[in-house]
Parts: structure tokens; sequence; C-alpha cells
């Protein structure tokens, strides 16, 4: 497969490792998440088949992590992102 | 050595000869000959023997689809089984071996097979070998597997090399027939890049196998002047001898380039075959068509074969398998291929046509209306019989028949990602479907443009459109353009034993019993039967299965369905899919910097993922490692040991967050942790479970250097890139992996602080009191150079480590042994400090096993409430948290000299053995020679409380069941006294 | 009809003229007591043993394609039951003795072969590894044997001892595992179950649950409404897609694992080996072909079918181990959807929903578990209560924290 | 000043040149180099302050560029591998440090990579067996990061099909090495 980096332009997927799903960027807030909430975040997935969004970490390339939105019935890719520019907006002090 | 079979003419070079050998007998061919078309002339037809029946057989067939014609080429280590004589190039010296028979080809005992067919017809084994219970696997499958299989492995490794690439392209063609050549001279004189690869290794396709002229010159002089004038174009890449094997993902080709499989052996330090990945924006598939057979009485004898393909083995290799031949056909494709070989002198006894108004022929008799009923000739083709129109049967004496069924479109590439192919009225046949690979498109015989001017027209138009060229389309060169006239048939009325798939030996008869008992879809007809699932991949024998079925059920061919193609398109060598990836090569290595020194202190080495560690260094007259580990550890215990330990990962975190980070991965706050102090941290998933271990260094307010264990330091830092940029990605804080800029090396023993006072430059106090245990820094030695000091011990003992950078580790490592030699300083490889590890009982892989917890690891403790950190919430849940959870415990043999044994299981001391009564088991053991015995590390339900207990440690699978004591896993310095002095 | 090496010897004495279709093809009716979704081998064993070991009668199973489309026709076809952890190695051992027994019960012969599974050691800490695992499978009353190096080499000439870079150091065997002819356990169960009854209704795609109250009172289907007592899910790597049909999210993602076939060969391979420092598997089968495989592609994928890397990656680790397979060539590579679970370990298991069952998050091993799977889970669907070897498989482990995690990994079901 | 003598990634005390028909593979030791990677919000004063220090703009995506005394590349969002002669810049990472203090994470690499040059006539036909880029638009000035034979490397364009230098994890260097002169061999 081939993944269109939105700063590098396209490279294979063979230079990504598939980290999951991108709910996994949905962490729970720890000061008023429930344990459903924590098993729910850790444990339940979507799996759709067609649009799924997941993260590709670019370990072979500029270690950036992407969220792409890929079919997974046709292995169509249609979007993607920087991580970091989507991620959790967490006060870091906390 | 005569080739009496041989005609005039082809693309042949007549004026060399080529020696070769097929099962011993010596023959002669010539350049550009394969070795079907060099046997052909040589007048065999006998090649090989089928699968099931072992029937005598010849080759079906000119090209790749080739079901019957294959043998073992070449020999020793190189012999390469299931070859197909039909598209092996022919060399000098080339020797080949018939295959699936015994004693001989000619006589093969296992053929008595054929004389029972009746009772091994398809999916008979499913019904018997059934009783008594124990027979199928001592009596009847041993004869089964004997006798099942093709070609033979050498049994060697292959000597070969094979290497893969990558090429990119604007557009890939795959075919350099008519079509191919047309699109790619559309292309290329656009100035796009293009890649036009060929299976075979003369570019041309039927046109080299026709007699049609091409603007006015015979069709293979003008794909030779094609070719030619291809290959002056810069931006052109021809690659012939290349199979386009898979169409994959986002249009990425894999496609096999034979380098040397032409030659005696490769050339030296060249590969035999290339994997090519060929990244294209656009593909254009003009694979052509295969002719398809019909179905008749002994359809399968040498000598029977494609109509087309005799033609080919007439026009292009000068070769008939027969002097004598006959045709059957049900199109106007037969006739051409009577008109070519009488044309070059081979007697046609007659061309046998289904149609009642077929056309006539001056040169040779057609017989209108009939139909091949039966064949004779044991081992080659003798008479064929033949009912008329007039329902009289006729018995003509011939050595080959010309099968002509029509032909089928090479949509296998586009099926390659699950598309079907759609049926096409006007072609009776399947055609590529609507659901193409993206960016491909088809061209030529393959889309259905079955004449020469079709697929040149088809092809140049499709390079156009796939290119979105603009601009009036040029001119194409003057060629024939018959129409297509395709009528089905596929089987004569009332045969049984007619084959479908040949190689499988699926016959007609095979496919109503599969009906009659209800294997009815296509897949269970292919999987019962196994039509379809020879070498072939059923190019030769699909759609005639399809066809019967389709009219048992009463339905039409695409009701019924049909069966995609998957990768690859022809079988392709394992070889040259690894490339280099093998032997020593299988994964890079990774040395340390100490390797070299080491190597010449005559050490042995182990694999430690990528790394190569010294694992311990024997010294003249220690015959056993036992003898040099057992001197390590106590050496260092006694004195000062240096153990390069470099491969911990290590990763600088800088930012003005970075300590927040380091709270965030690590279950143990870091907040607090002042400059100049390093301290352990545990790592934890979110599930709660430990990940890996390591320290933290704070070298600034805002800089922290992180090791991580050796075997996780990749996961580790790609779990902090996943933390730093989707969980925190606000937060100021870089994470860059040091591990190989620094040379790292442990100085541990009570003399270790004396030997490197020896080294630190003097302006660095590293006193207990200056640099006391924990504490980190930077700092020069010997002279100036910069280096960073830890105080942190994995022994147990006083021990530091000490890092420079990696180009001045090997003279670091020198200079400690030098400078320590009055300390009699011992290097001390991985054995050793597992051993020293264990003795202080500290955790390591085989305890943070991915199923473990702080809590089991006694760190419960360390899981910080005050704060959120990455599993904190999770490894609360219940199920972690039991009464009697595993807890870590040491282990020793209550009789001294008892061996301890990792992976043994720990039980009552009295009580059942069994699982249900499993206690824990042993992590880590090894021989203490501080203690004089063996000792281990382990998990014990509620171990923290059972301190004193004696238990049974059985390991079932090594004989093993001793005593064992439950003991503090701090064999060695429980209080820490020695890591403080 | 009874299958027999005579019955076999008479039809052909006679044209062939006796043989009857292996299952019927009926329309469904509008109400069974037990309505299995999937005709896998999960769901047919299902259907089986529900028909002759719980006496269940009135049972159909319903498939959207044909009986044995999916992953049991698509498979590496190895059973073993080499487990580490308590919650599995029960069940797997069950499941070996099923097979052991499963041509005389079925009357079909699904050429069950045990010609062994070898496991590579390459690594002291693989070894000690496999000791503990080789133990908890003695312990359970199964078979393991620990291997020397030399012991390999004796029964292994052909790997690659002496030009490897990860060194062979021994091996864990399990003689009793080896390789069943897939196709034919769907056949046979679907055969088995046919006779005694079961309908088997081919092409019905479900659409839907019929839910009221908290209850599950049949499945809405391509062919109309079919009302069922209690309706059991085993689709494997549609446990996802069908699921969602009741309103639930599972711990399990959908991935694609490739495997290949070579060209026949003579037989070269005595059984199962699997190497412990690549991603590589083979064996041999009947007719010739080297039948291997590695690891997922490691993305989600309901696309039955990978891409070349994984192609790659597992042939340099077959040409690492065993360089003389260079000269053989790869005829075929298929995908499987693989039923990933959070801890690598499947769930047979009740759902929130009255009469509602779930069999599903085999990951890659779910053919060696098919008799077992489909005991267990016609002991639930008969008992409401689960089968002793199967008490672990619940949904409700992850909440708990009783995670059955053989690997290792954790809750990144592309790296089981 | 120290004694210690270094040793090249490949062990030796000189460095390594092989050659295959008219290509040339050289090992190049004398390479300091540092990381330089912005601080959150501090992107533009990192990006203008390296460019005060070394005399260019920082190279955006995929490039690399070159001054008399130093060279940078691209290697993150944000992040810049930067490299001097190493016998005057031993002390790279530190200078950077101090000249960046608060406004960028500075990371010694020096010793992290092991470099080579390989060059001559046709390249680019041993590129192709080693790693995945698109050759027919691999430009001078272009830096790719990506993996051969599994290391991760950068590959930078010194002259298209005719010099580029190849920047791997120094640990690898002799697999790299072999992998590089397995590939001319084959190829040329």
């Amino acid at each position: 497969m081939i993944i269109n980096h939105p700063l590098l332009g396209p490279r294979d997927s063979a230079e990504f490792v598939n980290l999951g799903a991108a709910e996994l960027m949905n962490r729970p807030d720890p000061e008023t998440a429930t344990p459903e909430d924590w098993h729910d975040y850790a444990y339940l997935r979507d799996n759709p088949a067609g649009a799924h969004r997941e993260l590709w970490f670019h370990e072979g390339g500029d270690r950036s992590i992407l969220i792409v939105t890929r079919d997974t019935t046709t292995h169509e890719i249609t979007a993607v992102e920087l991580a970091r520019n989507r991620g959790q907006r967490h006060d870091p002090g906390k | 050595m005569t080739q009496a079979n041989r005609l005039s003419g082809g693309q042949i070079d007549h004026n060399t000869a080529l020696e070769f050998t097929f099962d011993g007998k010596r023959y002669a061919g010539h350049p550009g000959d394969t070795l079907a078309s060099a046997l052909l002339a040589n007048n065999v037809r006998l090649m090989g023997r089928s699968f099931k029946y072992h029937r005598p057989r010849g080759p079906l067939t000119a090209g790749s689809e080739e079901p019957n014609a294959i043998v073992e080429l070449r020999s020793g280590a190189r012999q390469e089984p299931n070859t197909r004589a039909t598209t092996a190039e022919l060399f000098d010296g080339l020797s080949a071996t018939s295959q699936n028979r015994w004693p001989s080809l000619a006589f093969d005992a296992m053929a008595i097979n054929d004389r029972f067919s009746n009772f091994l017809t398809a999916g008979f084994y499913y019904k018997t070998f059934m009783w008594p219970a124990a027979f199928w696997e001592k009596i009847y499958e041993p004869i089964i597997r004997k006798a099942a299989g093709l070609g033979s492995l050498s049994m060697q490794a292959d000597p070969d090399e094979y290497d893969k690439g990558f090429r990119h392209c604007d557009l890939l063609i795959i075919g350099a027939g008519p079509a191919g050549l047309s699109a790619a001279l559309t292309a290329g004189r656009a100035g796009k890049h293009v890649i036009l690869a060929d299976e075979d290794f003369r570019m041309g396709g039927r046109l080299n196998a026709e007699t049609f002229a091409v603007a006015d010159m015979a069709g293979a002089d003008w794909a030779t002047q094609t070719v030619a004038e291809l290959s002056a174009l810069s931006n052109v890449r021809l690659m012939p001898r290349t199979t386009v094997i898979g169409a994959f993902d986002h249009g990425i080709c894999g496609a096999v380039e034979r380098i040397s499989d032409h030659l005696v052996t490769p050339p030296k330090g060249k590969p035999r075959q290339i994997l090519w990945r060929i990244y294209a924006a656009q593909t254009l598939l003009c694979a052509g068509a295969t002719e398809r057979s019909i179905a008749f009485e002994n359809n399968d004898r040498p000598g029977i074969m494609l109509a087309a393909s005799m033609r080919a083995y007439a026009n292009r290799w000068a070769a008939t398998p027969a002097p004598r031949v006959a045709i059957f056909t049900n199109n106007d494709d037969g006739h051409r291929t009577a008109c070519d070989l009488h044309a070059k002198g081979v007697k046609i006894a007659g061309v046998i046509d289904i149609r009642p108004d077929a056309p006539r022929s001056r040169d040779y008799e057609v017989l209108q209306g009939a139909h091949v009923t039966d064949t004779k000739g044991r081992l080659g083709l003798t008479f064929v019989d033949v009912r008329l129109a007039d329902g009289t049967a006729r018995t003509i004496e011939c050595g080959a028949l010309g099968v002509s069924g029509g032909w089928n479109p090479n949509v296998h590439l586009t099926c390659h990602q699950r598309g079907r192919p759609a049926w096409n009225d006007a072609l009776a046949a399947f055609a590529p479907g609507g659901t193409l690979p993206p960016g491909m498109s088809v061209a030529g015989a393959a889309n259905g443009a079955f004449s020469t001017h079709g697929a040149l027209k088809s092809g140049a138009d499709a390079a156009r459109k796939a290119l979105g060229l603009k601009g009036r389309a040029p001119a194409l060169p003057r060629a024939e353009d018959a129409p297509v006239a395709q009528t089905p048939f596929w089987y004569v009325e009332g045969c049984a034993r007619a084959w479908l798939d040949q190689q499988n030996d699926v016959t007609v008869k095979d496919v109503k019993l599969s009906y009659q008992e209800g294997f009815r879809s296509v897949e269970h007809l292919k999987r019962y039967t196994t039509l379809g699932m020879a070498t072939d991949q059923g190019k030769t024998s699909n759609m005639g299965g399809l066809a019967i079925m389709a009219e048992l059920a009463g339905k039409s061919i695409p009701e019924v369905g049909t069966t995609i193609f998957r990768p690859p398109y022809t079988p392709t060598s394992i070889g040259v899919l690894a490339g280099r990836m093998r032997g020593k090569e299988f994964h890079p290595t990774r040395l340390t910097p100490s390797h070299y020194w080491a190597e010449e202190r005559g050490a042995v080495f182990v694999e430690v993922g990528n790394w190569l560690r010294a694992q311990w260094f024997p010294l003249p007259g220690e015959t056993h490692w036992r003898q040099s580990v057992d001197r390590e550890v106590t050496a260092t215990r006694a004195s000062v040991g240096v153990c390069d330990c470099t491969t911990l990962g290590k990763i600088d975190v800088q930012g003005t967050d970075a300590a927040t980070f380091l709270n965030k991965v690590y279950c143990n706050g870091f907040a607090k942790l002042a400059v100049g102090k390093t301290r352990y941290g545990l790592m934890l998933r979110e599930d709660g479970i430990a990940m890996d271990d390591g320290t933290a260094a704070r070298l600034a307010e805002d800089q922290f250097v992180v090791t991580t264990t050796t075997a996780n330091a990749a996961r580790a830092y790609q779990h902090m890139e996943f933390v730093r940029q989707c969980l925190m990605p606000d937060a100021d804080v870089q994470l860059i992996s040091t591990t190989e800029a620094w040379a790292q090396y442990a100085v541990a023993g009570p003399n270790s602080r004396h030997l490197l006072q020896k080294i630190v430059d003097s302006d660095y106090d590293i006193s207990n009191e200056g640099f006391p245990f924990m504490a980190c820094g930077n700092i020069t030695i010997c002279s100036g150079l910069r280096a960073r000091l830890f105080r942190i011990s994995f022994s147990g003992e006083l021990a530091f480590e000490i890092a420079v950078p990696a180009r001045y580790g090997d003279a670091l490592m020198r200079r400690l042994m030098a400078e320590g030699e009055e300390f009699d300083v011992t290097p001390y490889g991985t054995e050793a400090l597992g051993v020293m590890r264990i003795e202080k009982g500290h955790a390591a892989g085989n305890e943070l096993n991915g199923t473990t917890t702080a809590l089991n690891l006694g760190m419960g403790r360390m899981v910080s409430k005050a704060k959120d950190s990455i599993g904190s919430k999770l490894s609360e849940r219940p199920g972690l948290n039991e009464a009697d959870t595993l807890m870590q415990v040491g282990l020793r043999p209550v009789n001294t000299s008892d061996k301890i044994t990792a992976g043994g299981h720990l039980m009552r001391a009295a009580g059942p053995v069994d699982a249900a009564h499993d206690q824990g088991y042993v992590t880590s053991a090894a021989f203490s020679p501080t203690l004089g015995c063996m000792i281990g590390l382990g998990f014990l339900k509620d171990g923290g409380n059972r301190h004193g207990e004696t238990l049974r440690l059985v390991s079932p699978v090594t004989d093993l069941s001793v005593a064992v004591e439950v003991v503090s896993a701090h064999f060695v310095d429980p209080e820490g006294a020695r890591v403080r002095a | 009809m009874r299958y027999s090496g005579f019955k076999v010897i008479k039809e052909a004495l006679t044209g062939h003229k006796g043989w009857t279709p292996a299952w019927r093809d009926p329309e469904p009716q509008a109400h069974y007591d037990i309505v299995i979704i999937g005709g896998g081998g999960h769901g047919l064993a299902t259907a089986h043993y529900l028909a002759s070991v719980y006496g269940e009668r009135r049972v159909a199973v319903i498939e959207k394609g044909w009986i044995g489309g999916g992953n049991v026709g698509r498979n590496t076809t190895i059973i073993r039951s080499n487990y580490l952890l308590d919650g599995n190695e029960p069940f797997y051992e069950f499941s070996l003795k099923l097979w052991e027994g499963l041509e005389q019960d079925l009357n079909y012969n699904a050429m069950v072969s045990q010609r062994g599974i070898m496991n590579l050691i390459h690594s002291d800490a693989q070894r000690d590894a496999f000791i503990r695992r080789g133990n908890a499978m003695i312990l359970n009353g199964a078979d393991a044997e620990l291997l020397s190096e030399a012991q390999i080499r004796q029964e292994y000439p052909f790997l690659n001892f002496d030009d490897a870079r990860f060194p062979i150091k021994g091996g864990l065997a399990q003689r009793r595992g080896g390789t069943v002819r897939h196709d034919a356990v769907a056949w046979g169960y679907a055969r088995a179950a046919d006779g005694r009854g079961v309908d088997i209704i081919q092409n019905c795609e479900v659409t839907g649950f019929r839910i009221e109250n908290g209850k599950c009172f049949g499945v809405e289907t391509s062919k109309g409404f079919i009302g069922a007592g209690c309706v059991g899910c085993a689709v494997a790597g549609n446990s996802s897609r069908l699921m969602a049909k009741a309103g639930m999210r599972l711990p399990i993602e959908s991935h694609v694992l490739q495997a290949f076939v070579s060209e026949g060969l003579k037989p070269v391979l005595p059984g199962v080996i699997t190497f412990g420092a690549g991603h590589f598997y083979v064996s041999q089968s009947d007719k010739g072909g080297l039948v291997f495989g590695g690891d997922i592609d490691g993305y989600n994928s309901y696309a039955q079918r990978g891409n070349l890397p994984v192609v790659e990656d597992v042939c340099e680790g077959g040409m690492a181990i065993m360089p003389m397979i260079g000269r053989a060539r790869l005829l075929r590579m298929w995908g499987g959807i693989m039923d990933m679970s959070m801890d690598g370990s499947p769930i047979i298991d009740r759902t929130h929903i009255d009469g509602l069952y779930f069999n599903g998050g085999w990951c890659y091993g779910g053919f060696k578990a098919t008799p077992a799977s489909g005991y267990a889970f016609a002991h639930l669907l008969a008992n409401d209560e689960p089968h002793e070897t199967a008490t672990a498989y619940r949904f409700d482990r992850f909440r708990t924290g009783h995670m059955i995690d053989e690997k290792g990994m954790g809750n990144q079901p592309n790296l089981h | 000043m120290h004694d210690l003598k270094p040793i090249t990634a490949l062990g030796g005390t000189t460095p390594r040149v092989d050659t295959v028909g008219e290509t040339t593979l050289a090992e190049v030791p004398d390479l300091a180099l540092a990381s330089v990677a912005a601080r959150a919000g501090r992107e533009q004063a990192c990006a203008k302050h390296l460019k005060a220090l070394i005399g260019a703009q920082a190279p955006s995506p995929g490039k690399t560029w070159q001054t008399d005394h130093y060279s940078a590349v691209w290697m993150g969002p944000d992040q810049w591998m930067i490299s001097a002669d190493f016998a005057t810049h031993e002390d790279i990472a530190a200078t950077l440090k101090s000249q960046l203090e608060g406004i960028a994470s500075v990371t010694e690499q020096t010793d992290a990579w092991a470099c080579f040059d390989l060059s001559g006539p046709r390249v680019f036909a041993v590129l192709e067996l080693l790693y995945n880029i698109n050759l027919l638009q691999f430009k001078t000035g272009d830096a790719t990061r990506t993996s051969i034979h599994h290391l991760g490397c950068f590959v930078i364009c010194m002259k298209p099909d005719h010099m580029v230098r190849i920047l791997g994890p120094r640990a690898s260097a002799g697999s790299l090495h072999h992998a590089i002169t397995t590939a001319m061999t084959s190829a040329l």
C-alpha cells in the first residue's frame, strides 16, 4: 500500500508500523472516567467494514504518527493527517 | 542428434547448435528454442506424467500455462522441480529429467492407478481409509504421500542469489504483444516513463507465432523493429523475461525478472532472478489470451495440443510435434494452424470441425460437422476416432492433434484485488469486469480485441487514455482485422474420461459426480475435484469445468460463477521472494563498540535481538562455559569487571515538559527527581501490564537520558512517540534515540571506583560523597574526552556505567583493561551479567514477559496514586489484584546439588502434580558461584507470604522434580550496602 | 448413506449411480429451537454436536454464501494443543482429542494426520519459555517433548544449521499435532449434521436480529424472518459486522492473514515446522504442496487479500530456515479475515441479550479449535452454561482483568 | 587532548573504500552530527536562529542544503540533522546547544551513524536494488529517510545518478556496507 504522507508525499506502507485504531487517541480523562470508560477505550473497537481511521507510525521515516482513513474492504485511502495536529489537548501540567 | 521434426524458418538460429539432455539422452536444438520446442523437433512428444493416474503426457501449450510438460531442470543443488519445458529457454548444456514416474518415463509403475481410475474418482478418499482407525496414518497416508507430489527438491541449499528492487513509472505495460507494443510506442513517443514487461524472452507475443503481416512486413519483424525503436528511448525500459506476478494495492505490481535462468550458472555476484516492486501510476494489462481446449475421450495423449500452440511451434520455433497432424476445432482459428503447418510442409491428415458449414480448403480435407470421439496411442498419439456428420465413424492416423475451442482473455491480474471478470456473450468467454484494480486498464486480446488490428488499436487507445494524452491519435500500422466468431463448445457428447484439468486428472465424469453429490458451487467443485488447483492455476481447465457444471445445473455459465485468480500469475520461486534476506543476512547485525576487541579476546558471542553480544570470555584451559562464567562473576564481585551494555536502548528526552512526560509514561514519579540523579522507572502498557523498565538520568532540568531494555528498545520508543504525539501533542518534549551514539560500559565491583578514578579527569569527584549511588553527570576522561557517568548497578556491586562517543568505545575498553590490570580487571559477558542480576533479584526479560504487573514484580507500591500515568487505572482491575496473585520470589534447592530449571512449574511439597494445582513457575535460573548452588527467580501465588516454604519444582519436559525453598529474590546483599559503598 | 471402502468399490462397479448429495439443500422453516449463523467449520461443528451430543433436533445453520467458504477453506490446516495458559490448554487439548476420533465420529475421512509439530528454539530465553509451555502441556495431560539441537539435526537435516543468523538451539515438539484436510472438515460436519436433521441453509444472509425487551427472537435474513429459541453467532472475521446489527461493539479487530502453497513436490517434510526467529511455519500436504504462512499483515481488513511486504517477510523466513526451498515455486496465495481479539484468545459466551450467543475472536488459530469450539458452543447453547474447558472465554474478562494473553502483547490485536 | 584512538564504523583505523567498475563506495568517518528539534512554540525562532547560525534556510521536508561549513537534513517536523567537519566541529552539539538554549533541543548524533558516499556512473542502478524511492524524481538536494534491508537510513542526493550519501545506523555499518557492495556487484 502507499500512504500519502502530508509532508513527504507517497511512501510505501512498509516504512510504517500500524498502531491500531485512531480511537486510541481518545484516552479517557483520568479525573472523571469510570472503569467502564477505561474498558471501552482499551478493549472495544468499531472495526468497521468500510472507512476506518487508524494510526500509522512512520518508523522508517520521519517518525510522525499519521491518522489514515482507509477503507477496510478495498484498502483505498481517502485521508491522511498528522496525529499531533489532532491529538488530545491535555494540559501537560496536569 | 537428428531433429526429425525440425521445419524451416522461424525465430531460431539454425546455424548454431545447442546440446542438451533429457532423461540422460543427448539432443540438439538451437538458440531461440525452448526445451519443449527442441524436444518436439527431436520427435519427442512424451515429456511428463499426470499427477493422479500417471498418464503419459506431452505439451498441451507453448507457454507458461502449460500443465503437462513439466520437468526437473538442472541437477545437484540447482535442481529445479516442476519447470515448464514450454518456457525453459534452451542453453548449451541444459539437462532435464522427467518427474513423477518410476522407474522411467516410458514405463511408469504408478500408471497402475489409471487401471483403477474408476475407484479413484473425485473425493473417493473422503469416503474410505477410515478402518481401522490407526491405519490411516500408518498405512494409507504414507502410501498416498509417497505417490503424490510432482518434482523433487534437491534437499540442498539453493546456491544462487536473488535480488529485490524498486522501480517507478508513469505507465507499466504488462505484455509485449501487438497491444503492448502499440501502447508502449504511444506512451514512449509522448515522453512518459514506461516500463514494458513480458514474460517471454522474446518480445512480440503472438506476432512471433503468427504469419500475419503488420505494416506490410512479417508481424515478427514489425515486433523486432518496434522493440528496437523503444529501446532507443531513454524514457522506456524494456523488461523481457519478466513476469508480472501480482497486482497489489495502490498500483504496486510484483514482477520477477529472470536474469540468469537461460545461463548454465549465474555469473559471479549476479542474481538468478530479481523481484521488482513496480510502482506505476497507471497499469495497462496486455496479457493476451489463452486458447481453450475441447474435452473428448482420451484427449490427453502426448501429441494432442492446443492448435494455436501447434502453430506457434511451427511458425516461431520451426518444429512440429509430428510429420502428420490433424486439427479438431470449433472455429476458424484451427484452420489457421492447418494452413500454416501445411505451408511449412507438414502433412495435414484432416481438419475436424464441429461446424457443418466449416470453410473448406484446397490443401487438405475438412470434415464438416464431425467430432473426435476417441484417440489411441499409449505413449503418443497414433490414431484419432472421428464421428462424421452423418454419424459414421472414421479413424485418422496422425501423430499430433491440434485442438481449438476458442480463446479466453487473460484476465488474471484484473482479479488480484478480488474483482470478478464479466461474461461476454459475443466472445463466449469471461472478459475483464467492471471492478479493475484502481489505475489498471486492459487492452488487446486480454480485453477481447482478438484481431491484430484490434490489439494495436486498443493498445494505443488505452495508453492515451491512461496517460491523458491529447491530440490526434497517430496512424496505426496496417494489420488483419478478422472478426471474432466464437461459438461455445466444451465437450463431445458421450465422453466420460475426457480431461478438463490434465495435470490433476479431473475429467468430465468427475465434474458430473461432484454435481451429483451436491458440490455444485464453483468453490465446492474446485475443492472437491481439485479442478483448477494444478500448477497452471486452472488456466487451461476452469472454463470447461464451469461450462459442464452450468449445463448440469441448467444455468448459464455466469450464473454458476467463476473462480477468481490469485497471485502469483505464474508460480514464482520462493528464493526470489526472499531476495538477499537469508543465511547470515536474514536480519541486519548490530555490533557493539567493543566487538572487535572482544573478538580478539576470543569471546563467545550470542544473538540478542539483532545485536551480537559477548556471552563469555573463555581463558586458555577453560573447557566448559560454566568455568568462564563462574570466574567472571567471582572476579567481578571480588574486584572489578567490565561489561559492554551499549545495547540498552537510550532515548534522549528533552524539553520543558520532559519530566511531565516521564511522569506519564512511567508508573512511578519523576517530577521531583533532582538534576544529577538517576531513578529506576517501570513503564506499563495502558492495560496495566509491565512493558519495560530502565533508568532515567536527569542531566538537566529539561533533559533526561532514558534507558530501555535491549529487547524492547524499539517498542518502548514507539510507545513514547505515541504518548507524545497522540496523547500529549501540546507538551514541549522532544525524543531522539542515542543508542548507537554512545559506547556504554558497566564497570562493577568493589574496585570499580578505583579503576575509574584512573581515567576520569581530576576535575570530577567520583567519591562516594561527590558522586553517590544513583548520581549521574557529564564528565571528561583521559584528558578531555567528553563522557557520561551513571552510578547505577545491575549486578548488586558498587558499579558505574560510563559512556563515550561510540568511535572511542574500542579504545576505552582497551584502556580500562590496561589500567585495570592492577585490580585483575575481568571483562564479563551476558551470562555473568545474567547470573549477577539473578543473584541480586533484578527482573529482566524473563520476568517482564508481557503478562506480569508491577504487583507481580514486587513493585506494586511503585504505581503512583498521586498522578495519572499510562496503565495506572487498568492495573487496578480485580483480576490483577487477587489475594493469591503471583509474586516474584527467590528459589533455592533444598539439596544444594539439585538443579533448578527456568520454565519449571511449582507445586506444593505434597499433593497432586497437575495443572489444577499449579502454584507458579520459574522464570530464571542460574548457578550462583557466590552461593555455590543453583538459584532461581519465579512467580508464586501469594509468594510474598510464603518465604521459607518448601515446594516441589517439576519440569516433566526436562525430567526434573526437586524440592526447593522459597526465599527472598535478593540473594546477594539484600540491604544494598554494596551498591552504596 | 454410510461411506466405506466397500461402498466405494460397489459404486465403482455400478457406474457411481448410487451417490447422493452429501447434504440437503432445504428451504428455511419458520422457527427453529437453535439457529446458528455461519456455515464455517465452527458453525457446522456446533450443529453436529448439538444434534449428536445434546440431542437437539430443530437446528439450522444459515450461511450467507456457500458452506466452508471462509477460514475453514483458507487456512494452513494445522492442529495442535501446545498452549501455555490455563484458560487455553485444556480447551485445545480437548479439541485435539476430538480430532483424533473425528473420522469415526463423522464417517468422513478428513485426513487427520498426526505427523507432529516442531517449534524451533533459537535463544536461551526462548528455551526457558518453551520449557514452561511444554510443562504446562504435560501437566494438562497433553504431550510435549523438548529436543536438543542434535535431535533436530537428525530429524530435520535440511534445516539451516550452519549458516544461520539465529542458530537452531533445540525445539519443542508435540508429536500428536499435525494437519487435517481443511475443506473436508466443513463437509464432514455438514454431512453428519444434515444426517441428523440439521437444516443447512446456504446463500441466506442475516440482515438483522429481532430483539424485543432484551431478548432475541430470531433473525431477519435474505430469505425472510427465521424464528429461533436461541441464536448462536460463529462468523469469525465478520463478527464485528454481524454483532453491530445487535448493537454490540466487540473486543475484536478484523485483520488479514495470508497463506501460501507451493507447487506439488515429492515428500520432504515429516510434519509441521515453526521457525522461532522469523515469521514462518510450514507443512506439506498429502498432495505434495508446501503449505506455509507467517504473520498477519498488521492492518484492519475485510478484503481477503494481502500485500507483498508480508509475502516477502514470510519467504525470507522460509529461506532463512530452510534454504532448500529457494527453487520451489509459490503456486498460490490467499488471504482470510482473522477475528483478532484483544488478548489473542477466543470468546464463547452469552451476550447481554437473552438468547443471543457469541463464538469468535479466534485470531489466526481457529482451525485447530474447530471441534472443541463446536462442542463447547453446543454445550453453551443447549445448557446455557459454559463447557468445562471453555469457562475462561468470557466477554467480561477484559473488564475484570482476567486476560488470556499467550504472547503477552496486550490490547493490540495486530501483535497477537 | 585525550589520547583515545577512534575507529571507524566498520572497525578500521582508516576509512574503507570499495570499487566496482567505475563506482566507488567510500566510508566517511569525518562527520560531526547533531539533531536540532524546535521546542514547542519556538518553531519559528528555531528556524530563524538556525538560519543565522548556519547561513541558510532550514530545509523543508525531504530536503537538504549545504553551506561552507554546515549541511542540514530535514529529519521530521521541526527537526533537523546538522552536520559539519569532524576535525573542526567535534563539539557541534555543544556549540549548537549553547546557541539554541531554550529554543531547541540539541542531541549529539555524531556516532549514531555510519556514513558512506557512493559515487560513479549509474549509481541509481545500485540504489534501485536497495531502497524504495522514485529515482526518476530524486534530485540534488533531496534527502530521504527510509529502509535499506531493514535498516533505517538517510539517503541524500548530491548529484542524480552520480553521487549519493547514505547514513545508516552505526552498529549495523557492516550489514549496510555488505548490502551496498553486494548491490554494486549485482547491478554494475
